[in-house]
């Protein structure tokens, strides 16, 4: 498909503003490059990015069982809700009196978010949930700090966690110390135990974790870490599972980071924006960041906590991205927040199911959310890999799994299809992943060459790396 | 009572029996019992209409101006009416992170476009597939910019107070030590920096307009930076690149922003766009996704998210930054509106813009006697001085009027004009204004 | 000034070059010099930054009431986000008819549901694809059932005013006399329509419920009908058929009706949408646009436009009727307005409606004294006796209170309440209407 | 595809309506059989009302050359202000204080539309062309009627016009006189003096004409009929070659129906909402459908003419359809109009000159805004039809143009590019037309059996009308 740059010619451009009807001023030092950008009249523009629009596959395009990204159904009210004016026409900067809509948005969420998580504060300051997990350890580093236990250094982090998790914690100034997961992909406690001190400052842990398995020691572990002084931090990727069920909080995290844009059925945007609100106990409420919203008689204000760990970023958030959560939590309400996260599990075992005879899992039992297949031995019997069926799904309009993901698995797939999705379309799916096991099996090189259905094939992604062309070349 | 579950109870015992469980409480054996939520505090369901009319009374509550004389990190630009027409497709909008890039064409080529587009706008190398806003692309650069010798980093005290305040955060968390440089007269002190910096100064942020709408000496500063060894980082309003020099040719090792004029609403206060672009020897120190041109195995041109090797998910606690979720879809309307406006709408909303500011500016000096509190060339915000009984008092002669007023800053107001308002509407303000003040 | 040619001047003389002419105006050659217009007496073309200012400072010159209590054949009923969601799609909208079905299957696949679901809603066995509205829909169920023999349409009092009058129009293109049979206590009189049928009757309109909300005794008006030798043409509400009786139940030859309650906007009277759905006897008659399902060379199951042998661009003179264009993104979100209603929340939308209107008769009777004019049963509209001064400072004080009241009609006012409207904004306009009256 | 009917499960509903808040009262007869309509959840639904979506080819989607439909772009702002909540939220009966933007809004719309046509008073009501035609038809029986001309019972259409024509004339009451075409595609003059008479109630035309010729007789042509005592009717389907260039009124016609939805610029929707405005002069006037508006004093009110011809449908005709049609109007404004035409003229005549060399033009010389192609003699060389090349063009990705009309012209394919098409989309249209005409001649077999990339292939539509499938059977 052409570029936009490659499309028009030099005099066409579309006629959006008026002419000045003020005397015209102009800068003293002026760019003395061209400004490149394209030039074409609206129908070239708006066929160019519906075709690009159409060159992509979202939830709403079908099934999308992209374990740990929980891509479940984007209600249509939540966008329209998103949309209204009163949301979107407001200057952050307006005095608190002609924004009490929106600080009542926040302040809603922040007290649905509380009690779901079984937390005392949230912030839903961070973009995403990257952002929230370094929100969160600036926390706990600002708690150590604030009571002078400065030898604190340490974040302990599981082998199966996800890449974020140690990264943030380089970011907020900590050494991670990667602890081997047990034979059941759980925490294993021998180790944990071996890794705390009094230079810990916290866990991160995923729970259930990244191989979709609920650790039943969770108390045991969350014990571990408080006695030796350190603090726990919840990764919420996979809240989904236990929401309204079980609270991170009563698990005996302290602190917590929430993908708006998984649990809280946001749209993902091809990449984002996300929102990464994040919860916390008592004892961290007074380092969130600010502002915050309080609310006396019904008034709404912004405050800052008395020792904030300061700004995560201009303004309050992804402001919208929350306005859609708020919407999806009233919607679903006390009774089937449980119900979604209920019938999570139940789609993610039903799947398991029906596929265990033929493919591989990781791990026994029954799973919550989503589960990990291993592929070993289908890889080393017939050459086709987890990517090569994942090609393969791409061919019969499903999104594949994730790949590769948790590393301590080899040749993963990791499917979460959510509670959004009808039996129906699960039996469709797993007609097609026994489909592809047998095609493995008598025609390997057909997986192998996949896809061919889509608007291109494998990408040369090695080259791409090695001779980057970042930009267009005009 | 809502509910998007599709699977009824009787299809959910089907699925049990397959599985082999009893109920749904047997799948969360793992669960100790004890731990199980007995009751949720919380509001019961609610149907469609009813979610509706809640949250639209909210948004109610809220006061919508008609004109906005207020920018401040955040303005109310002309929005195409085909930016929200072509991003809210929804293939776009609930797709995930292109990691499966057979099936993600269009979002991958819609951030190689838009990559190009920033580095034509910022005269830049590379740029990325967008951060989270302005701020935290202040903030990251600082992460690219420090080394092992050099770990102070430097600000002007005239960039955006948010973004300050948020690079001290990121920095809190880095163990940076950041200075603030001062101001005088309204712009950055150059000569005070000249003599703050030493052997380990990583880099200084400044930001061109700055916040109080003045054009920096922003090539001297880079000079400066630059003989010091540091990374001179140039924060930049993206309308304002149309017509200013770009941060290329200020001598920028990295330039950033935020990307919200470019299409997208205010909502208060986000989704906006962070954009960060740099030189090609900074290239691999660039946070976050980076999208770049291949091909297919049958020679078809086609787009992968590359260098991923910089990347939390492959790098671990190695990796350049954490971020994974970025602003894609802002970044693609970003891309939308820089094709619609193309050079010559981009500069005549920035030549509108400024020349409406000098407008309002012009006749606040003649019709009310309120002077600039600073003498610099300004872009399309100024300061005016006045005392805070009078500034509380226009701003709510105006806001009773529809018009949301400048910004209370230190000894002043701050204000913004943008191509959107008309003469008549400026003309509107000032009288207003001199019949209060 | 505003544009949509993409040709540049220079593109449009390269394109002369080709075509071997030296200007535009040479193509004109045909045209007469002195017919060409010299000056348009139009304004300037304007950007789009300043249509956009002109256009919604016309829509802010209309009041949107908060609360609506009336209907009168356009009805506020609760629209699902879902509805403009999925027909808002560029594709669907901006397609032409489906002339070539290969590329067209999604609009004949949506309409193929969508007679599927009139069918059922009025239990007839054919649907067409839509005709312009329901007054329409009635003017060509008279063409269907006029012939040689059949040469005069009744349609009773009751029936909506501006159908009736459509009818008159369509009957003077006609030549067919259209007789008004009367009404008795708000309902049609059947003793008098049995007395006025003749041999040559072609059919009779009636609408259940009918104008004043009441429902018709629509069987028995049936059997007169057939006894006469007539078609019987029922005009239905489509939210009332997912509780009352079916037209095909009443015995209705034709069943026509509005389609705006199903998903569209009031949009001050259109674009709405006429349904049409007769007999299986009757189904080459029918007008308009129908689709089939048929298999393509491969076998596959596919739709196209059939029984074309009845329409104009095929049988010119002897067409059925002349209407090609007919409302079909209108029919396509009634489907999906059905489709996520579907009988749980037609039914439940009726019902509510109805009681609600019910609930405010009653407090209007109670509250304010107001008797109902009609004593039949009604639906969700019914006519409170008031004088028409009293009438007249009832709608003016709750239009000021963002509520629009019932519709002047002979000798009081006619309501409607719908399934939107809160208990709490029944009992505030009454006691508004309290105060007042 | 799945129909809607055969998804979803018999509890699956969505939740969009509350409880009943007051007492529920009954109906006393109801409905003995059931109501089935489908039972899907939100997921499901816009899933398959997205996939139907994309089975759809749309002008958005690329080239869309239908002759004689005028398929130019749809602009987006036009969307955004017929969205504007003051036009949507508006009930068709509210007093007239409360409604003076949608009044203003109609009677702009108008004094546009008069000044273009060069007409004296327009009504917006008629919904679609077919039903301008209907409207534009009774007022000159109207006029005939009130003159007591009672013998005027005859409309002339010639063989060239568009089967709505003798349609409408029809459904008016009238005989219809078809006189054919000069071999030029012309009027006959001749065979028209000799239909005209005593009982002439007038003449439909269109010009230029359905072979895309400005029929340079027209001024005698309408002198013919009104000296006749007839009056002159413009079909204005093909008014996009002559908007703001040449007036029908000026042509010297009574009476005239719009295309708003081709002319005009707003949406085809697959096949409606259009808007059929009908303009006429100043005689005719007093005939005009009611209610109409008035403006005195810059406020505006409905009014109902004197001799109306009463009311063709219900309220005031597809108000938002009116709303893009002025918003496009006031945006091109006086230059613009113009110049849409003329370059609607040019790009027709450009695509002629690149395929006169290969494929044979029914008539000489100039075209307006389309151009009339026969494939009568590639039909006989290679037995390929103009089904058959349209068909080709599917596979192309391009709209075929309009096959098989005129009726005078054999094998016909009338192309129409519009005005918003950049050379470059027809360039490549050419490339793609004259590369169809080689295959033609060396694979035909090829072009019989397109198309083959589309989502079904040429279906059976002798066997749909036989046996008629018209609805999904449970």
């Amino acid at each position: 498909m052409k570029l936009i740059f490659e499309q028009g010619s030099p005099e066409q451009h579309m006629t959006l503003l008026p002419e000045c009807d003020v005397p015209v001023v102009k800068l003293k030092e002026t760019r003395q490059v061209p400004l490149r950008l394209p030039h074409v009249c609206e129908n070239e523009l708006t066929r160019h990015y519906t075709a690009l629009a159409k060159r992509v596959h979202g939830v709403n395009d079908g099934f999308y069982p992209l374990g740990s990204c929980t891509m479940k159904y984007n209600p249509k009210i939540n966008e329209d809700m998103a949309a209204l004016p009163g949301f979107t026409q407001v200057h952050p900067t307006q005095g608190e009196g002609t924004v009490q809509g929106c600080l009542e948005a926040m302040y809603t969420a922040e007290k649905y978010l509380c009690e779901i998580t079984g937390m005392d504060g949230v912030t839903l300051q961070p973009a995403a949930g990257a952002q929230g997990e370094f929100t969160g350890l600036l926390l706990i580093k600002a708690y150590h700090t604030h009571r002078k236990d400065l030898a604190r250094k340490k974040i302990i982090v599981p082998d199966s966690a996800h890449g974020t998790n140690p990264a943030s914690a380089v970011m907020a100034g900590f050494t991670v110390i990667n602890i081997p997961s047990a034979s059941d992909g759980c925490v294993d406690l021998d180790a944990l135990r071996a890794a705390v001190g009094p230079d810990t400052a916290g866990l991160m842990l995923t729970n259930p974790n990244t191989v979709g398995i609920f650790d039943k020691n969770i108390l045991e572990i969350t014990q571990i870490v408080h006695d030796a002084g350190g603090l726990c931090y919840y990764d919420g990727a996979n809240l989904n599972a236990v929401m309204g069920v079980v609270r991170p909080g009563d698990m005996g995290f302290d602190v917590i980071h929430l993908n708006l844009h998984k649990t809280f059925s946001t749209p993902h945007g091809g990449g984002g924006p996300g929102s990464g609100a994040v919860g916390c106990k008592a004892l961290l409420k007074e380092f969130l960041p600010g502002p915050a919203v309080a609310e006396k008689n019904g008034r709404y204000a912004f405050y800052t906590p008395k020792h904030s760990i300061g700004r995560m970023k201009n303004f309050y958030g992804n402001f919208s991205v929350v306005v859609r959560a708020m919407t999806y939590m009233m919607t679903l309400g006390k009774e089937n927040i449980p119900e979604a996260a209920r019938n999570a599990v139940l789609n993610a075992n039903y799947m398991m199911a029906r596929l265990t005879d033929t493919y591989d899992m990781a791990y026994g039992g029954y799973c919550m959310h989503e589960f990990v297949m291993t592929l070993a031995r289908l890889h080393d019997e017939t050459g086709v890999s987890a990517m090569d069926i994942a090609k393969g799904l791409l061919d019969n309009g499903i999104h594949p799994p994730t790949m590769y993901f948790p590393l301590i698995v080899h040749e993963a797939l990791m499917v979460e299809p959510t509670e959004t999705e009808s039996k129906e379309t699960m039996d469709h799916a797993c007609d097609v992943f026994l489909k592809l096991y047998e095609e493995a099996k008598s025609n390997p090189q057909a997986l192998h060459d996949a896809p061919v259905c889509t608007p291109v094939r494998r990408l040369d992604e090695v080259g791409a790396a090695r001779n980057p062309v970042l930009r267009y070349s005009f | 009572m809502g509910t998007y579950v599709p699977n009824s109870p009787a299809v959910q015992k089907e699925m049990l029996d397959v599985i082999g469980a009893k109920s749904i409480d047997e799948l969360y054996g793992n669960v100790p019992k004890k731990m199980l939520v007995k009751n949720l505090d919380l509001p019961a369901g609610m149907s469609e209409l009813e979610v509706r009319g809640a949250v639209t009374a909210m948004a109610e509550k809220n006061t919508v101006f008609k004109t906005c004389l207020r920018g401040a990190g955040a303005y109310r630009h002309f929005i195409p009416s085909v930016v929200k027409s072509v991003s809210s497709r929804e293939e776009l909008v609930t797709a995930y992170t292109p990691y499966q890039a057979e099936i993600s064409q269009g979002i991958l080529q819609s951030i190689f476009e838009y990559q190009t587009m920033i580095c034509e706008l910022t005269g830049m190398a590379v740029s990325n597939a967008s951060v989270y806003d302005g701020a935290t692309a202040a903030a990251e650069a600082v992460t690219m910019c420090r080394d092992r010798r050099h770990t102070k980093a430097y600000i002007s005290a005239t960039v955006q107070p948010s973004v300050i305040e948020t690079v001290k955060t990121y920095c809190f968390g880095s163990d940076t030590e950041l200075v603030v440089v001062p101001a005088k007269d309204g712009r950055t002190d150059l000569k005070a920096l000249k003599e703050m910096l030493g052997a380990d100064a990583a880099c200084l942020i400044l930001q061109q307009p700055n916040y109080y709408g003045l054009m920096e000496d922003a090539g001297q500063a880079g000079e400066i930076v630059h003989a010091a060894g540091a990374k001179f980082v140039l924060s930049v309003n993206p309308i304002a690149c149309a017509l200013m020099k770009t941060p290329a040719e200020y001598g920028a090792d990295v330039a950033v922003g935020d990307g919200q004029p470019l299409g997208l609403d205010l909502a208060f206060g986000g989704p906006y766009l962070g954009f960060m672009a740099a030189t090609k020897e900074m290239m691999r120190h660039l946070p976050g996704r980076i999208v770049g041109q291949t091909h297919d195995v049958d020679g078809n041109v086609g787009y992968v998210l590359t260098l991923t090797a910089r990347e939390q998910h492959i790098r671990r606690e190695k990796a350049s930054s954490n971020i994974c979720s970025n602003q894609a879809l802002c970044a693609f309307m970003a891309g939308v509106y820089m094709s619609a406006m193309g050079e010559e709408g981009m500069r005549q909303a920035a030549t509108l813009s400024m020349s409406k500011a000098h407008y309002l500016a012009k006749a606040m000096e003649k019709e009310l006697g309120w002077k600039l509190k600073y003498k610099g060339e300004f872009f399309h915000e100024f300061v005016t001085e006045v005392d805070d009984k009078t500034a509380k008092k226009a701003l709510k002669a105006l806001e009773k009027n529809g018009i949301l007023g400048g910004l209370s800053v230190e000894g002043g107001l701050l204000w913004c004009v943008t191509e959107v308002v008309s003469r008549a509407e400026l003309d509107r303000a000032v009288a207003i204004l001199k019949e209060v003040c």
